[in-house]
């Protein structure tokens, strides 16, 4: 089986779908001849042809619109935002009009669209080049939102992004697209070629949305972590040695509710984690939902580790990108409760 | 040259409430000036077009000039169906006027002045093709034989409206008759009719999408992207701007500031664009099927400045007294394009008063019979509910837990 | 004291402030000759002139943008969005303009804008009159966040917003617009003179940003409310007889944490209720921080009483809204555990 | 006339990778030719501006016609001063580029082959005047004299950054120089233009605002924003567009379509427009002082379209070779813009080759020194951090509770 990257592997996504069935069409901003600024696309538009993967104009919410009315009639397209930053104009487009679809033409219409980003920080991009918006879409009824953090699931998930009949968020972890991220003091970066994970099958193969994964099986306490995130987890548990069990959300919209009930009710202490700043942020939903179906369990108060409820600050990125020694005190304090 | 201090421009109508309506800013070129350009023409020669204006019929209700001579193909036949149409139009929108004035329904919103448009536009398409509508646009319903108790049923927001009390009066979607669901947030669907086009380009299906804009939803983006995208791509789509003088309370001016036509506005942009007489419904159905020809031969998108004058209210929860002079309406200098085809039919011989009259009644009798069943399926002072759980219906093709969770936490 | 309605609560303190500093100017879809649709600028450009009070071609990204620059060079705009639904178009020009101006620019630069928008539903308005999307902007740092419940309220904050140096969004609750609405089954709607609040003081006061009311002091159980849902509070104590504290928050960023700490120290048990969406709501927010600050004092789950997770429907609007009833379902449950 | 099938159209560059460099498309119309406009010029009359060129450089450097007449008072030491702020950039640039290269700072963005324009335009401007610039207008900053180290301290994100390490490099901020506050989202700042020319016109405080905004995002919403309510209210704003044919790896014709130039796009919203040649200083520099006039005098907005070559990369992050010949920018017919100048002004006996290389030198040694401080404060590789408690300052002007407990909690 080939090692991928997360980006050769969402590349490879995208080949098998735009192989598989002729709905479906690739655009975004300088992803046609260039393949996309992390090349996500490298290659794709000599492969399947310009009417399949195409360059737009700099208008995220035209590239939007466009994807809105293309499923509408039927094709499937699978757009790139160049980064999540540069959602925020195409806003309107996802979350009046494409999340909105169906449920308003009483299924006459419906939109089964994929919006691909790059999220996230750690990667020296200041302000706008590393935000985490996932919170803003999981608070739109009738989107799905997903967040891969490896090759294998960003090509599984990908793969059902695509064929879902409804809108999908696709969120892709800038910071783990070349390697896993175990935080900015942990030693070298390391390649995808370390990790099982980085083994990805050829063809199709789905996985399923709405199913988290267990990362690490452990007693002692819940982390709920997504993307770079879990591998932030992974290292603050081999630095602090506390037995945590650490799940991968993957899907946050719909969210894998029993997975979570499941091992909370074991462990009986939980501690989320998320990038994005901390007021209502997707750590709110998690920790609001685990004290409500946990409550009888519960040994000591759910915490929110998250970016700050600033901009991302570029020369502070070390400061504000949440770190394993974070965490580790997190779940100390969890565990001292 | 006045060189003075920066100062700011708030445009505004010539006349409020208590003046006189004043139009005479507004040039009215004569009826059968301008030639039928040919179908590929393109932005820079479409020039006299958009800032022209399109006309075919006369002050005495003659058709005149090329374009008229082109529709030679628009027989009695479908010229008495056009002010059929109309008249229905006309019709329907009073009687669901009084209806929420009867508090049968919460909201109403009539298209009246600007029928012609609709009617005219709609009988050029095929099966197949798609509007992407405004909510003004009931008139394309009623010439594409949408059936009445459906479009009632949706005011009602009864069991009869295939949407199922979903949204709003006059938000209505039909797949099958052409009609994309309207959204509340204006403009977003210039773009989407884009994005169509595209699609059947890519499907290589034939079919043509038709883009529909307000002049005050000019300002918004996405009359910037659909314009923008459609010159880029060149896909089969008409972008339809209507030009009917007001945004609720603000004039056209508001929207169009400085410049000069809407249609010049898109010619910007590199997409040939015309402007015509919209009370005009001979002037509407030849543009229309020029239109539709040279963009369904795939000779690019087309924009249509259609020009008109709401002549309601913008809709029940808006009085328009309040910010124009009351008779302005009737001194439109476009007139009303009901009584302009009707003496235009009567001038052919193909039509009389009496036969007005007589159609008159027998569409008031259809119409009324089919409200009043109708309305036995609900009405908003008399409703008969949905299930609830109907609100979790097509939220997701499939119902996720979690909506599952909240429709048991509902008692469903 | 004159009485009066939110409408005329709103329109006073623009007038006040209008008059009071030659810098703020308000402009929107409507507001200027007309009035806005919901009247609430009407008289205002006949008063202070079309300088002052303008309208504005329909686009919201471009009433932010153009307030944006001129908040930066000094003035005080006051602008409108006509229904918050609309103000998605305007949703990168709030969160990435406004919002970060005077951060990136390290004060140099700032954003002294207030954005007003009705919000809410319960007037019949689809799902495109009706939205209340205040979390989204709780999650945008560097945005404050009020919702008035009331006209002494309205004014107070509004004159505060108006002189606040920051951007502030200023959500209108439409509903109680013209009264207090107690529920769609709790009898005749009624007018604001029934109310205290509705006493407005001529001329200048302000509400402080930041600080919650309690609308009904009471000690078995916290309900954390705002805009609409004060009243459907008090309807559902009514029912149920229960003693609960109802709090309006009036300001949900920054929020007053320390009142609401302080209650449910006393109460032991919480119920957070609003109309928008539940995942990813307001309330998330709210739960997440109560069960973390006052965890062992809690003695039931915190529950959250919330739109359903679909678009707000016409036909079956009364069995979206949140009632008293379900409210006091939620009281109930709550002080049986 | 073709009539077929629709089908989309992809526009591209006309030469790749490989393929032998191609402007025969772009016309290249001769210097002297277009008038100098009366001030009151509307959008219909500038039609001939927006779609020709004013060029006032002749291939052999000889100033020519009506605009370098009208130039009378850019007298030979303003002329040396723009080659010596050319001059000054484009080593600053080298510099920068350099350190990124090196590892100092983490990014870095040139403005190769546009110096021209940045910096005739700023030398134009009066204290007060503010610029909306996108990152790529470095070169404003350098004709306002804005301190070097502090432009430098940006790129380094040390301590003599006056916006303490918050943005990316080259996203400046300056108020007292006429620089506002650079955001990474495209196009934003275009209608913000609008909005501080409105607050100046309503202070009557007889400063004018200038928006920047690059060909690839003239595709953004705030274009449309900012050109609409230009439109509308009036207010003292110059419009940049600067045309460099590429955004990222995308050429210019995706931005334009089948729109004929940006100018044209500009004036189809009723704001007169201008097409100028932006490598020539001396153009630059006179349709500049022209349209300052033209503005501060109250005549309201103008657009320009700076038509000009990407000579380098888009930024450290991108390789041009991947999609465009690499001896593109050679190629490119519109010249170098210190060149011109430069060959200009020993034309005029005002300048000479060895000036030039002394000038160089002097430029070189003066750079490199302050760079050389800068660097003592701090780089990418051998930072001097912050306190990391400054990400909370300035999020509000006050800092919330909230935000206390989070400083807390991060230990300061
Ligand atoms: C994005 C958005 N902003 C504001 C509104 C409120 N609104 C509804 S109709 C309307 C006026 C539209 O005028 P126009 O486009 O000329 O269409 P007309 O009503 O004249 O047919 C406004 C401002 C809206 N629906 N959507
Ligand atoms: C809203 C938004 N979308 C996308 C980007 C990513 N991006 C940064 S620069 C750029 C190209 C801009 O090209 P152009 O406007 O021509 O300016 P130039 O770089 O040529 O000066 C793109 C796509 C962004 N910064 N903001
Ligand atoms: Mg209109
Ligand atoms: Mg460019």
């Amino acid at each position: 089986m080939p090692t991928m990257t997360m980006i050769e592997a969402i590349r490879d996504a995208l080949d098998v779908k735009l192989a598989d069935d002729p709905g479906v069409v690739v655009f975004g901003e300088d992803v046609g001849f260039f393949g996309g600024v992390f090349r996500c696309t490298a290659g794709l538009q000599k492969t399947h042809g310009i009417e399949r993967v195409f360059d737009t104009p700099i208008n995220e919410s035209a590239i939007v619109g466009l994807g809105v009315g293309m499923a509408a009639q039927g094709m499937k397209p699978c757009v790139e935002i160049q980064f999540a930053d540069y959602m925020y104009p195409g806003f309107d487009q996802i979350s009046q009009e494409a999340a909105r679809l169906r449920h308003r033409s009483n299924q006459q219409f419906t939109c089964p669209l994929v919006i691909r980003m790059p999220t996230g920080g750690g990667i020296y991009g200041g302000q706008t080049h590393s935000q985490s918006p996932e919170a803003l879409f999981t608070h739109v009824a009738g989107l799905k939102v997903v967040v891969p953090s490896n090759p294998y699931d960003a090509k599984g998930l990908l793969i059902a992004a695509i064929e879902d009949p409804d809108p999908v968020i696709f969120l892709e972890p800038k910071r783990i697209y070349n390697g896993p991220f175990y935080g900015h003091s942990a030693g070298e970066a390391a390649g995808w070629s370390s990790r099982p994970e980085a083994q990805v099958p050829e063809g199709r193969y789905t996985v399923e949305i709405g199913k988290a994964a267990i990362r690490r099986p452990g007693s002692a306490i819940t982390i709920l972590a997504y993307g770079t995130m879990v591998f932030i987890a992974e290292e603050a548990v081999r630095q602090t040695g506390i037995d945590a069990e650490i799940i991968d959300l993957r899907s946050l919209l719909p969210l894998d509710h029993a997975a979570i009930v499941q091992s909370v009710e074991k462990t009986g202490r939980c501690v989320v984690i998320h990038e994005a700043t901390r007021t209502s942020g997707f750590g709110a939903e998690l920790a609001a939902e685990v004290q409500e179906a946990c409550f009888w369990h519960l040994k000591a108060p759910i915490q929110r580790i998250t970016g700050w409820d600033a901009p991302y600050p570029l020369a502070a990125e070390w400061d504000y990108f949440p770190s394993p020694q974070r965490l580790g005190r997190a779940l100390i304090r969890a565990m001292e409760d | 040259m006045v060189v003075g201090e920066a100062k700011l421009n708030f445009p505004g109508p010539p006349a409020r409430p208590g003046g006189a309506p004043d139009f005479s800013l507004i040039e009215v070129p004569e009826p059968g000036v301008l030639p039928v350009p040919p179908l590929d023409i393109d932005a820079e020669a479409s020039e006299p077009f958009a800032k022209g204006m399109i006309r075919v019929l006369d002050d005495a209700g003659n058709a005149v000039g090329p374009w008229a001579d082109g529709m030679g193909s628009l027989d009695p036949a479908h010229c008495v169906q056009g002010l059929i149409d109309m008249l229905r139009m006309r019709i329907i929108d009073q009687r669901l006027l009084n209806a929420q004035r009867q508090g049968k329904s919460s909201f109403y919103l009539q298209c009246t002045g600007e029928e012609a448009i609709g009617c005219a536009f709609q009988r050029q398409l095929s099966p197949g093709d798609m509007n992407f509508p405004t909510y003004r646009q009931q008139s394309l319903l009623i010439a594409a034989d949408y059936p009445l108790a459906a479009l009632m049923g949706q005011i009602y927001a009864n069991d009869c409206d295939p949407t199922e009390g979903r949204q709003l009066p006059t938000m209505h979607s039909s797949r099958d008759y052409g009609f994309f669901s309207i959204s509340g947030n204006l403009g977003t669907q210039y773009v989407q009719a884009v994005g169509w086009a595209m699609a059947n380009a890519l499907s290589r299906n034939g079919q043509i999408a038709a883009g529909w804009i307000g002049d005050g939803a000019t300002a918004s983006n996405d009359f910037h992207s659909a314009l923008l995208t459609a010159s880029v791509y060149q896909p089969p789509v008409i972008l339809n701007i209507v030009n009917n003088q007001w945004a609720i309370s603000t004039c056209t001016a508001i929207a169009a500031g400085a410049s000069r036509t809407y249609a010049e506005r898109a010619r910007g942009y590199g997409v040939p664009a015309l402007r015509v007489d919209g009370n005009d419904y001979l002037a509407v159905a030849a543009v229309s099927r020029w239109a539709v020809e040279r963009t369904r031969s795939g000779l690019g998108p087309v924009a249509i400045e259609w020009f008109t004058y709401r002549t309601a209210a913008h809709s029940t929860s808006d009085d328009p007294n309040a910010y124009r002079p009351r008779d302005e309406a009737a001194m439109w200098p476009l007139g009303d394009p009901v009584e302009r085809l009707k003496a235009h039919l009567i001038g052919r011989g193909i039509w009389s008063e009496q036969q007005h009259a007589q159609k008159q009644a027998e569409l008031f009798d259809e119409i009324v019979t089919t409200q009043k069943e109708v309305e036995q399926h609900g009405t908003f002072v008399n409703p008969r509910p949905f299930s609830p759980a109907k609100i979790f219906e097509g939220v997701y093709a499939h119902l996720p837990d979690h909506l599952r969770r909240q429709r048991q936490e509902m008692g469903y």
